[in-house]
């Protein structure tokens, strides 16, 4: 196939799948409405932890944290401050970005697997810290937020509203993604993922990126927590996207979706949504058991993600090419003196 | 245009540096050569800023770079390439040399436009393959492809003739030389190729053990005794 | 006094820390990977050996068993489900979070949800220094720490096949190259971490946990975060950076009011952060080699 | 020492292949006991890529016998320690090791007591005294050509039947590059190790050779006498540079 | 006796101050409910770390598969479906919405646990979607506005002051606490500190333990080295055995005092020689473990049903036993009803008044007038010699004579019965 009609069947398969997902609120029960509007609230997470594993090959098990950030600040400035909604999604969104540059920070000297450790355990510290503030942000007891609303007159029922807005939210990003991924700064990126020196020697500025690189992916999975915080409408410091579970989850989606832009985390996010609950309706003494299985079967099937399956062209121009393998320490740091020959692994997933 | 004094650098138990002091003359090709661990990687790792020498000063048109970052050396106008290539495997070969013309964009020194550099290094072809298959021969073009389209004015080459045949090395210096005419290139060359460093370098600096042992005419180094038994051999 | 109650409280826990986090260097060792799914295989083990000291045999002997057993099915794991997926970047961590559901499922289905005590490996009670109390079973899993940590290291710097193993996990092509079987190495070094593994579970039960399906979920993390202070090649630094979390976690919600049993995950990320900040290879660890 | 006409590596309509990419088509190839055989070719012509498939490293099709044994399908390890050793294109080194520990791994594959593999580690070390000085240092500091010599001694110290060499002298400097080439003909002329040489530095290993290949696009095109190489007007301009 | 009902007027309440479906969004009287069968469902951990409490759904659906087997109600079977949630909120919404608008449930039984409960239950409310039997004791989640919910334990304050008492009457100086730092170890806490200050008795040392901890000593360490005179333990799971050994290694020797859930003889059954002597703990239901029951009729029959229906489960177990409780609390709610339809079996929840035969003789499950409907709990006291449970009377702290309760009751309106004694527990107030 060629270049450019590759580029044109893939942009006609994403149009083709943005057109279902605007259509899909239309034709599905308000339930299955609710349940595709978590799923999407997960695709953008996942989309926020695919912008710094895709680009520079860190893998961040801390992502849930920014999530909770970003609900739970949603969450108490409406509740306790009566913010206006709009106004506390931005300042949720925000302050995750800003816990994402505090992290950044650490990131310029900690990398691969130690960092993935870091951010392990900050995951698992945020539940701690919400039940140390449990006065306002509630604990475990949780804290009810009110949730988005159908503009008034709108002939839209309450969960097509929601799900509209996720959507387009989650659209936008994937649109940012790909200009991200075409432009200057994206190739930085990757330069820098690859070889920090050999970038830096061609002008790339480690400090910058990487802070900016990390604030900008938990600013995006932060606002995917704060939309949940007013679509579910309840968080609570045992909701598992604000445990390490949550982290996990956006992981194997990310593996799991494969790197196309929109199709790859919205796969993703479907499987790991939607899979364990159906096979624990039909045994959930099993179901554990077959949902890793099951994980490990599409692994061993489809290593570069659901996304990357035939037919592969059309469902996304592809996003990065990944990585330094960052929990395998063979190869990371990726060093210019890198003694591996690599020659036989050549593909990469984001 | 480029100004070494006395510089030295140790490594734990090892001094890669000692003393040096050498001047690359602007337009011109200077060589650096030297066996094997005299210190020349090192030397281009203290230019490029990856390394900080221990002591002695470093200046490229009088400006002192030991106060300058490495991601600033490409304004600057300096570019190099690696003796083990240093490729970003998740860009394509096209992607690789667009990285270097990221920074010419702000250059107002003259450039090759991506295409013109590909074209050049007859890496057109190859232009959308992943770089880790890469043969060789084609890494160390796309080496100097991506250091050519930064718009260089000081060129820093690392080995630029190894794995080539010798058919292919002269094409090489003939490349090298052409462009250097037309984009007013200044190089300094690293390079164990006797007979490519001979026939296109102006000036060559000889260092052994981190010292500089020789430093002059290609003609007067290659009968310097102490270059022979060196470096060259017998 | 209260303060030296603690501390030695504190080493308690960090020897729980310890025991997984010497199984994590190990497969780290020989395979370069860190193997997430540990905690669940050394739960497994743990059941295994409940298990069989329910059949009678003896406790160390039944650890013995449920040792080998349990290298024999770390080795089939990497073997079948590993192997296929190594060398592609993320997918390894992907795997071993399928392996880590599926082994903590397989605990469940088996040996059900109620905890089991396991006896113990070293007399009950302990002894009293000065008011202070120390369990023998703390000495007991302390000196056991010790002699793995002595093998462990005999093994990987002065023996060919220790050697072999920093190879393959360091350096896979070169490896080949040199005609190191490197897919035997790494199914063996998976063996030999869920052995340890086995030795991990069982030392728990020692400190004062139960065996369970959930006996692993928390120390995992504080096993990830020890390993990672301490160096991920260094078993002497999975000990001490368990230790130091252990004592710096027990001395801080014991002595600092206010600080409550919570805190001691907020102490670790303090901790890991700060020494990483520092030293980003951890305590033990060496940097990977970077030049050009 | 086996038949000296039975070939020590036979190689037999060879294809091989990095996924879709056919690179190899159809090569045969052969060295005879005792044998320096040198492979020339174009930048991308697939002189590594013949060489990792002989090795046991690359996808591959056709029949690969040394000494008699058929190891088409055997494994990098197996082949190794059949005699058959590589020194890589680049660097073939254990960057996170030291050297003494880069030299140990070089035996890996063979049974040798302690110390008869001491002394002949330090054997090497007095031809190359860079990899002495420097036995406690990771190998990955070294310098280029320094880490060169050392993926070298390592590979002697496999003891090899047939030694596969891909650019041996890349990153080596002129006097040093002299110096592989006498220990490599030392070795095959007193212990009478084949060798298999890919090498742009021609004038060299031409020097030592008594047959040449040439490979282009993955097939061979020449095969002759060493000798009859500088005689090809072309193939002496490409190759050798008058 | 019920019948479907046609959805009349369901305001229409004989119960004036109860307008049940004033605010209901698209309220669907008989959802669920068919000729032949009434669904229901729940979500509960049936994996995780709260997977026992979630063994709960075996007792439930043991005692309906046995109604169902005798005909149901009214002929009509009831059809149970039970969701996973891992104890995690947003798995629970998403069941309940499954339970809810898929499967088009008719109510949702025995939600488990605080935080779950949480987060359907203003989901369920505005859908006027029945939420019966909530198995928590958080006063939060009895807020008299959630008209279409109700718990099931007693509250944990009760249980807290019920202990309290008990402390005070055993002539305490001190009390300690050690408690899971979270909302189930905070409501009992809460409760438990003003009626002992109000009594004099100071509390001491409050340590609390991260759920996820390895191991508590250290908070051991703490307790030990205040020495108060007794010890309030709000724990689950094997932190309860590990608190009790660790009390008995460092030789302190304080008065137990523990909430109902550590008081399994699974969990007793780990602890070491002579650990948990004496401690006291509370009850409102025939333990499966307890001897003093072992020929009882009602356990007869629940073990009887549950080997038939249920056979993986464990008789002995508790939360398994409270399943069952559940169900033939249900059973009695959804036949009293008058009508089959979500307002009326709502409004006949809220006016019951039931005892069950697996409850202990006294308690009563009294809704009327209050969101806390169970208000009487017993104390006992665990004899480790013979690792048996012996009821004891709250003032004096003897022991009864088997088969005899003294029960504490919450002060309310409700119904004088037999062996009842009213102490001066306090009404907690359902916070918002
Ligand atoms: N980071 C380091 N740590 C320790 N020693 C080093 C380090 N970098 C370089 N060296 C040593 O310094 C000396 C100079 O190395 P350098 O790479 O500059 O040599 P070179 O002249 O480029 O040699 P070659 O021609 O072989 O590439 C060598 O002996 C090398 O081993
Ligand atoms: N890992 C790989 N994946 C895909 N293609 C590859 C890979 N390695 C080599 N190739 C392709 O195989 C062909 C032969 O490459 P090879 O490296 O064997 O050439 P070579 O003759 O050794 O060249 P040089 O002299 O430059 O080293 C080239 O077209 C190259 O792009
Ligand atoms: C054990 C459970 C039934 C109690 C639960 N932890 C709660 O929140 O109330
Ligand atoms: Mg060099
Ligand atoms: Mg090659």
């Amino acid at each position: 196939m060629s270049e450019s009609r590759s580029v044109r069947a893939a942009q006609a398969g994403n149009a083709a799948l943005v057109l279902a997902l605007v259509l899909v609120p239309l034709f599905f029960e308000p339930f299955r409405v609710t349940q595709f509007t978590q799923i999407l609230v997960v695709a953008i997470a996942v989309a926020g932890l695919n912008l710094l594993t895709g680009f520079t090959g860190q893998v961040s098990v801390g992502h849930s944290a920014f999530f909770g950030i970003g609900a739970y600040v949603t969450g108490v400035l409406i509740v306790h401050a009566a913010v206006p909604m709009t106004a506390a999604i931005i300042a949720g969104t925000l302050s995750g970005g800003i816990a994402g540059a505090l992290f950044g920070v650490p990131s310029l000297r900690i990398k691969g697997t130690h960092l993935a450790i870091v951010t392990l355990v900050l995951a698992a510290s945020l539940p701690a810290v919400l039940s140390t503030f449990s006065e306002i942000t509630g604990g475990t007891e949780g804290l009810r937020v009110p949730r988005i609303t159908p503009p008034r007159g709108s002939f839209l029922a309450a969960d097509q509203t929601r799900y509209y807005v996720v959507l387009g939210v989650l659209l936008l990003i994937v649109l940012g993604v790909f200009m991200l991924d075409r432009s200057r700064t994206g190739r930085a990126l990757r330069a820098l993922g690859d070889n920090e020196i050999a970038a830096v020697t061609y002008g790339v500025r480690p400090m910058r990126l990487r802070i900016g690189v990390f604030a900008a992916s938990s600013t995006i999975t932060a606002l995917a927590g704060a939309l949940f915080a007013v679509t579910s409408g309840f968080i609570s410091s045992t909701t598992s996207y604000m445990t390490i579970v949550g982290s996990i989850v956006f992981l194997t989606a990310l593996v799991i979706g494969g790197r196309a832009l929109l199709a790859g985390p919205l796969a993703g996010a479907a499987i790991a949504e939607l899979l364990p609950a159906q096979i624990s309706r039909q045994s959930p003494e099993w179901a554990n058991f077959a949902y890793g299985a099951i994980l490990i079967a599409l692994l061993l099937l489809a290593p570069e993600g659901i996304s990357s399956l035939r037919p592969r062209r059309w469902l996304s121009r592809t996003a990065p090419d990944v990585l330094p393998t960052p929990l395998q320490q063979e190869e990371a740091p990726h060093d210019t003196d890198n003694t591996h020959d690599q020659a036989t692994s050549t593909t990469h997933i984001g | 245009m480029l100004r070494v004094e006395h510089l030295s650098l140790a490594f734990r138990g090892v001094q890669a540096l000692r003393d040096v002091t050498f001047e690359v003359a602007a337009g011109g090709v200077t060589a650096l050569i030297g066996p094997n661990g005299a210190g020349k990687t090192t030397m281009f790792n203290c230019i490029s800023r990856i390394l900080t020498p221990d002591s002695g000063t470093l200046s490229l048109d009088g400006i002192d770079l030991i106060g300058v970052r490495a991601s600033r050396l490409p304004e600057l106008g300096v570019a190099r390439t690696f003796q083990h290539a240093a490729l970003f495997p998740s860009l394509d070969v096209r992607g690789n040399v667009r990285i270097g013309a990221d920074v010419a964009r702000h250059a107002s020194r003259p450039a090759l436009s991506v295409d013109e550099t590909l074209d050049l290094l007859q890496l057109s072809a190859d232009a959308s393959r992943n770089t880790e298959g890469l043969p060789l021969g084609t890494k160390k073009r796309v080496e100097l492809a991506r250091a050519l389209a930064s718009g260089p004015h000081l060129l820093l080459l690392d080995e630029p003739a190894g794995g080539l045949t010798h058919e292919e090395v002269g094409e090489m210096r003939d490349t090298l030389l052409s462009v250097k005419e037309r984009l007013g290139l200044t190089i300094l060359l690293v390079e164990h190729h006797v007979q490519m460093v001979m026939s296109m370098s102006s000036h060559v600096v000889v260092m052994s053990s981190g010292e500089v042992i020789a430093d002059g005419a290609p003609s007067d180094v290659q009968s310097d005794p102490r270059v022979i038994s060196a470096y060259l051999g017998s | 006094m209260l303060a030296l109650q603690l501390l030695v409280d504190g080493v308690g826990k960090g020897a729980i820390y310890a025991a997984l986090a010497l199984a994590i260097v190990v497969a780290h060792r020989s395979t370069g990977l860190v193997n997430f799914a540990q905690g669940e295989f050394a739960t497994l083990s743990a059941m295994l050996t409940v298990a069989l000291t329910g059949l009678g045999l003896d406790v160390w002997l039944a650890l013995a068993v449920a040792a080998a057993a349990s290298f024999a099915g770390g080795a089939l794991i990497q073997v079948v489900i590993v192997r296929p997926t190594m060398r592609r970047d993320l997918v390894p961590v992907v795997i071993m979070i399928g392996l880590y559901v599926c082994a903590n499922a397989i605990g469940q289905l088996t040996f059900g949800q109620n905890p089991r005590p396991l006896e113990g490996l070293f007399p009950a009670g302990g002894l009293m220094l000065g008011g202070i109390r120390i369990q023998w079973s703390l000495i007991g899993v302390i000196l056991l720490q010790a002699v793995v940590i002595t093998a462990l290291t005999l093994f990987f710097v002065r023996t060919k096949i220790g050697l072999g193993f920093r190879a393959v996990a360091t350096a896979p092509e070169a490896s080949r190259v040199a005609g190191i079987p490197v897919e035997r190495m790494h199914m063996i070094g998976w063996g030999i971490a869920a052995a340890l593994g086995a030795v991990a579970g069982v030392s728990l039960t020692n400190l004062g946990v139960y065996v369970e399906p959930h006996m692993m979920t928390t120390v995992l993390v504080y096993s990830l975060a020890a390993v990672t202070i301490g160096g991920f090649d260094s078993a002497l630094g999975a000990i001490v950076g368990g230790t130091i979390m252990g004592i710096v976690e027990s001395l801080v919600t014991g002595l600092v009011p206010g600080v409550s049993g919570d805190a001691g995950i907020l102490v670790s990320l303090a901790i890991i952060t700060l020494i990483l900040l520092s030293r980003p290879q951890g305590l033990f660890g060496r940097e990977r080699v970077t030049r050009v | 020492m086996s038949d000296p006409l039975v070939p020590l590596l036979d190689v037999d309509n060879l294809y091989a292949r990095y996924g879709q990419a056919r690179v190899l088509h159809g090569v045969s190839l052969t060295v005879l006991p005792g044998e320096v055989v040198v492979l020339l070719g174009a930048n991308g012509a697939g002189k590594t890529t013949l060489l990792r498939a002989i090795t046991g490293h690359v996808e591959r099709t056709g029949s690969i016998k040394f000494v008699g044994t058929d190891i088409t399908r055997a494994s990098p390890a197996t082949i190794v320690s059949l005699g058959l050793v590589q020194v890589p294109e680049g660097r073939g080194t254990f960057a996170d090791l030291t050297v003494q520990e880069n030299l140990r791994l070089g035996a890996y594959t063979r049974r040798v007591t302690a110390a008869a593999l001491a002394l002949e580690i330090s054997e090497i070390v007095e031809r190359y005294p860079i990899l002495g000085e420097r036995a406690g240092q990771r190998a990955g500091l070294l310098s280029g050509g320094e880490q060169q010599m050392l993926a070298i001694a390592r590979a002697l110290l496999a003891r090899p039947r047939l030694l596969v060499l891909d650019e041996p002298s890349l990153g080596l400097a002129p006097a040093m590059t002299r110096a592989v080439f006498d220990t490599l003909r030392e070795l095959h002329d007193e212990q009478g190790l084949s060798l298999l040489i890919v090498e742009q530095n021609a004038d060299l290993s031409l020097g030592i050779a008594d047959r040449a290949y040439v490979l282009e696009a993955g097939e061979i095109q020449v095969a002759g006498p060493a000798a009859a190489i500088r005689d090809d007007a072309g193939l002496r301009r490409a190759y050798l540079g008058y | 006796t019920a019948r479907v009902g046609d959805g009349g007027d369901p305001a229409a309440s004989t119960d004036g101050s109860l307008n049940l479906t004033a605010d209901c969004l698209h309220y669907d009287p008989t959802a669920g409910v068919t000729a032949s069968a009434i669904k229901l469902g729940t979500s509960l951990p049936l994996t995780g770390p709260l997977a026992i409490p979630g063994t709960f759904h075996f007792g439930l659906e043991a005692h309906l598969a046995k109604i169902n087997a005798e005909g149901g109600i009214d002929g009509r079977k009831i059809e149970l479906t039970v969701l996973d949630d891992g104890y995690d909120p947003a798995k629970t919404a998403t069941n309940v919405n499954e339970l809810v608008n898929r499967d088009k449930v008719f109510g949702i039984v025995g939600i488990l646990g605080t935080a779950t409960a949480l987060a359907v239950q203003q989901d369920l409310q505005d859908s006027c979607v029945p939420n019966l039997f909530i198995q928590t004791g958080a006063p939060v989640v009895a807020d008299p506005a959630q008209t279409w919910s109700q718990i099931q334990f007693p509250t944990y304050t009760l249980e807290a002051q019920a202990l309290a008492q008990r402390a005070i009457n055993a002539g305490v100086k001190s009390v300690s606490i050690i408690s899971q730092n979270d909302a189930f170890g905070k409501a009992y806490v809460d409760a438990l500190v003003g009626p002992l200050q109000d009594a004099g008795v100071k509390v001491g040392t409050r340590a609390t333990y991260d759920p996820g901890a390895p191991s508590v000593e250290t908070q051991i360490t703490q307790l030990a080295a205040d020495g108060a005179d007794a010890v309030f333990i709000a724990a689950l799971g094997t932190k309860c055995p590990q608190i009790l050994n660790g009390i008995k290694s460092s030789r302190w020797n304080p008065l137990l005092l523990s909430v109902n859930f550590c008081t399994s003889r699974g969990l007793l059954g780990l602890l070491e020689n002579g650990a948990g002597d004496d401690m006291i703990g509370t009850t409102w239901y025939k333990s499966p473990t307890d001897p003093q029951f072992a020929d009882d009729a009602a356990l007869a029959a629940y073990r009887e049903a549950l080997a038939k229906y249920a056979p993986t489960a464990d008789p002995d177990e508790d939360f398994v036993l409270d399943g069952w409780l559940v169900g033939q609390l249900l059973i009695k709610v959804l036949k009293s009803a008058e009508t089959l339809d979500r307002a009326s079996v709502m409004r006949a929840a809220h006016d019951a008044n039931l005892h069950v035969d697996t409850m202990l003789d006294g308690v009563q499950f009294a809704a009327a007038g209050t969101t806390e409907p169970i208000g009487q709990v017993q104390l006992r006291r665990y004899d480790s010699a013979s690792k048996t449970f012996l009821f004891i009377d709250p003032k004096s702290g003897d022991d009864l004579p088997a088969g005899k309760t003294r029960l504490i009751i919450r002060r309310t309106n409700l119904p004088p019965s037999a062996d009842v004694r009213e102490t001066t527990a306090a009404p907690s107030e359902g916070k918002p």
